[in-house]
């Protein structure tokens, strides 16, 4: 789960990373009273869930209130990947010396949790990541001890920061360490952190995201979740327990696995189509989740044609077809489906399926030609 | 033979008296699985299906003599009964559950590695060594006895190539699903090398998705350790670039993880890699002759 | 460092366990308020730091506020083991159904933190421990990963406690470990911890000791102490880095280590006398540090003599010569000193000394013959 | 030969710019222990008596390979040093610090266990090789070569017990203190192990004090295991019961600890237990002269 860079400021400051924080506004009004409020030069920032933010012009500096406003009114209400904005950061616009950039996440790999840091800080890191890759430092926190203090000190060292500095460096590179572990991030991010002209550290944009698994574990940081920011049918889709993502072809999926979702994604393009969604409706086929499934897809007016592609294991084969029936008396569906079930008793859902009408194959690659034909012949 | 389980197996089964365990109890009795005992901390000295079940896996363990744990509890104490199995001295835990927390994963993974202890999964399959023990939630009958180790970061699409490969006639000596979360106990290179080292298997698929860089690794090592024949199938060709991890994530995985990379490893290490999961099966009919 | 009662259960109330805490009171009037509050019967607890309060009269039971107040009379001003009773804690008596121990503390042998429990809770766990070592249950927590849910579980278990009660026994082995270790502690105890008629559990007392070490990294448990409850000369050793513990016998030490502080007070045994203190002054012997020990010496009025025993090591014995001699500008002392002193430049020092007409000596044994000898003669 | 250090040692010293990590620097240098590097985190490219210094333990191995480490920074800093050295493969660690809280210095213990380093301390004054080198804060002139190896878990008490050897005219292979913390590094009886081991050793003395259960250990250790002769010294023969540590203290030291306990151990195991420090010499010779 994302979280807007207002709230990570505010979960980092709790921590004792000094953020420069602001105030969130949600009108052009709300950002004038701000800036006059901060009485400085101020930058103005879309609090949005799509990255790419300052390219899209989603990031304005202000000089007075009054700027503060026009930039304000710029902003919100503006389409950042697709995302409205509906809120902005006013926060004093700050001189610094030097940008870093510090990082927490998983390394898979490495099977342990690393912390990095560039002194190549600010909205190019990634190149530096490709071109320069030692110019980008980093240490594995111990399983067992986590993210020591000579680790932190090190990265310091290594980035060439002036000694008086590196105990606050240090300092800080730990208390991100510790927001991520205690708050089970995927991702904690500080970027850039910059070096004022007072010579104090500062974070001027920060980024959590959150492993959705251990919001159970939080149920503070679950309400962060900022609905404005959800798209109806992925809000949908998570509350129904089903994992989906939209695409841009006519072959909707409703697949069980996500292996076997993005197999069944391969098959349609490796046919000659293209697949409208990514759709995983998890272990077993409940009425509930395929009916749930359905509306997802039909809502989608691109789809031409729509796969199930459902490998029932040890379900019944009777019971899921039953269940697909049931779905399809709940939902309208207008374009042709291709049904391909495999389970225990197998014949029988087939049969059942057959006598409502319904089209259905015995394999996945004939399901996945079949549909991508149905979608091309609309 | 066959590889980490067998009819010598003996399991145990956490969380028992759930719902997804008492169910896949009874499902694995019913394949022939020797389950010797159930453990859910409670009322202790009940039966599920005929299995005793005991409140700790110290006292299962005890009266009960398992080698392998198969843990079925929900995610938030999940990790805790992984950890209290290892303690005990099971050598072979296999956990379903999903939704645990990756950190929490984490520690799991390094304290049973500590303690010398096979974990495979969370989020996992299981395993199923076809007419001899099934320790997982796999349909048991799409599986038949043969020369063929299966070992797959998915499930249902697991399920898919075994059933294409046994309606080609070809059965399998064991199918490993090791999971699909970031960090999972057991990864391809561990079930490769038991694979190589098992008589009985004959060849192997390795079936991987977009993700992480384990495919690639498992590639390096069947370039240098593996003889027998392998086949591969990488799942998300068309899938979209998954989630940006923020910078963090795409500094760490230095953008690998596609699809057309872990193809082009595994080809570079000689491993054929099917484009529809029912090529798999010609593949491998074709290696096996090779043989 | 000892915490009271009411300061125990103050602190584990903030981790969750339920702790009968009751109402602090300095006055039997404040205790007579206390149990009208309550409005309950009532038990009076001394809040003293030393054990044996109930053998020695310090708890006791009262029926109504009057009672509680003539009780806390008793209980207030007296002398239990040296220590007098300033503050009694009112807290409701509890009808409870069984009495359980439940204790965290560091198993040296083990290297490893232990829980321990057993049901045959109260003031006979040692007697328990003693003659049915079996009935108390323990296990050790992982170095890494602390006290897990399981281990917490077994310890239940193995007690007999019922299914139904034992999640919660668990959840608050598990808190007691968590206090145990998120505040440094030597021990954190519940005794008892009783399973009351309606079925819950309840810490009736607790006892938390800090480990001084752990103080400086936590200033808020450090503020805990209780002036009122140190001795004073104690008090003074504490503030000038020195270990003293009183004794009863007639020869003062003054000596620098803890080892061959005990070995000069077996000495001064083996040669027919009593020491009056064990006292190391810690590494080094700075004036200060020996002024202050002289303090302390020479304020217990059974001291009849005093040896003085400082293996100088690396520091110039005619620096510590001039260190004593400095500290006993300071200090009148009235009854004769038998010094013994190595150091490099040792004889400098010696000449120092006997110049000053101080006895000085060349061996540990020969300074505690003639400090027994001095001080029997007195 | 000697034990733990001699002439091949090239020390480390952390904290080498605080006050007392200078004055045994220098002290240390006078008696001729090679000192390689210092780190301190700061201003690296200094020295500090003819010793450089560098930022961190990393950067100090790489360029001057030392092989032990001497840490005497202050309480709160002086886990992380010790890690930091674990870390970077030292393989020996002398911590003289002071005043550690015991939970964080058994998380040491344990860290630098599983990574197979050898911990001296915390709070013990080092060791000494008489004339080889001397890593630690005892007074060097005390000290002579000879046969005794000698092991304690006190500091001046062990400078008593050296000096009643030395002019008694007998000399020390290596003198250990192991430190008089609730749990340090290195037991009694992995030095014991050492001396067993070392042919230079021809006795050793073992100097307790009352509190835990060590030298009862090391007494059923020097059973089995040692055939050197060995004398020992207990203090704290009239001590008071020291504090108790509630009921839990009670139950878990089981009433142990006692140096009376303490002295019968030991001479269950044929070691002769001296009355006073200056004995121990008389004993020695008398062992020695038997050998």
């Amino acid at each position: 789960m994302d979280l807007h860079e207002y709230q990570a400021a505010e979960l980092l400051t709790r921590y004792g990373i000094p953020v420069n924080r602001g105030i969130l506004a949600r009108t052009p009004e709300e950002a004038r009273a701000a800036a006059q409020q901060l009485g400085s030069r101020v930058v103005v920032k879309a609090q949005v869930h799509a990255g790419g933010r300052g390219k899209a012009g989603g990031i304005r500096l202000a000089d007075d209130p009054a700027q503060a406003e026009a930039v304000a009114r710029q902003i919100l209400g503006m389409d950042i990947r697709g995302r409205i904005v509906r809120k902005v950061l006013v926060a004093p616009a700050v001189a610094f010396e030097r940008e870093y950039y510090l990082g927490v996440v998983l390394d898979r790999d490495a099977r342990r949790v690393a912390v990095m840091a560039s002194s190549a800080g600010g909205v190019d890191i990634e190149e530096v990541a490709r071109e320069r890759p030692e110019a980008i430092v980093r240490e594995h926190a111990d399983p067992c001890l986590g993210f020591q203090d000579f680790q932190a000190r090190r990265l310091a060292f290594r980035l060439g920061i002036e000694p008086d500095l590196v105990r606050g460096f240090a300092a800080l590179a730990r208390q991100l360490y510790q927001a991520y572990v205690d708050c089970d991030a995927s991702l904690a991010e500080i970027n850039p952190l910059v070096l004022t002209s007072d010579r104090t550290w500062l974070a001027l944009d920060t980024k959590v995201v959150l492993d959705d698994n251990g919001l159970i574990r939080h149920p503070d940081l679950a309400e962060l979740r900022d609905p404005e920011e959800e798209d109806p049918l992925e809000r949908e889709a998570r509350l129904a327990g089903i994992s989906f993502v939209r695409l841009n072809g006519t072959v909707g999926c409703i697949v069980n696995g996500a292996g076997l979702s993005m197999a069944t994604m391969d098959a349609i393009k490796l046919y000659g189509g293209e697949p409208a969604n990514f759709l995983d409706i998890g272990g077993g086929a409940s009425v509930q989740r395929v009916a749930a499934a359905l509306r997802l897809v039909v809502a989608d007016p691109n789809v031409r044609a729509i796969l199930v592609n459902i490998f029932g294991g040890i379900t019944r084969g009777d019971v899921v077809a039953q269940g697909l029936l049931e779905a399809l008396r709940q939902v309208e569906v207008r374009v042709p489906m291709v049904i391909r079930l495999v389970g225990t008793r197998q014949e029988e859902g087939r049969r059942l399926l057959e006598e409502a009408g319904l089209t259905v194959v015995d394999t996945m690659e004939e399901a996945a030609q079949r549909a991508v034909a149905a979608a091309q012949s609309q | 033979m066959a590889i980490l389980v067998d009819t010598s197996t003996r399991l145990l089964v956490q969380g028992i008296t759930g719902r997804e365990g008492s169910f896949h109890t009874q499902q694995m009795l019913e394949y022939g699985t020797n389950i010797v005992a159930g453990v859910t901390p409670g009322p202790g000295g009940r039966e599920v299906h005929g299995v005793p079940v005991f409140n700790t896996v110290a006292e299962a363990v005890a009266a009960t003599q398992p080698n392998a744990s198969f843990v079925a509890v929900p995610a938030p104490f999940a990790p805790d009964a992984i950890l209290e199995a290892a303690e005990a001295g099971i050598p072979l835990i296999i956990c379903i559950t999903e939704g645990i927390p990756v950190l929490e994963t984490l520690q799991v993974y390094h304290a049973v590695r500590e303690r010398g202890v096979r974990l495979i999964g969370p989020n996992c399959p299981g395993l199923i060594s076809p007419g001899k023990a099934k320790v997982g939630i796999m349909p048991g009958f799409i599986h038949t006895p043969g020369p063929v180790g299966i070992v797959s970061r998915s499930g249902t699409l697991t399920y898919e190539v075994v059933w294409a490969l046994t309606r080609a006639g070809i059965g399998q000596s064991t199918a490993v699903g090791i999971g699909g979360d970031p960090i999972i106990g057991t990864s391809f290179i561990e079930v490769l090398e038991l694979f190589q080292n098992d008589p009985e298997t004959r060849a192997i698929v390795l079936i991987g998705e977009i993700g992480g860089a384990d495919e690639e690794a498992a590639a390096a090592y069947i370039r240098q350790h593996v003889t027998k024949p392998v086949v591969g199938f990488i799942a998300g060709r068309t899938a979209p670039p998954g989630r940006r991890m923020g910078h963090a994530g795409a500094i760490i995985s230095g953008g690998r993880g596609t699809a057309a990379e872990k193809i082009a490893a595994l080809e570079a290490a000689d491993v054929p890699v099917a484009e529809r999961p029912a090529q798999v099966a010609d593949l491998i009919r074709r290696v096996l002759e090779g043989v």
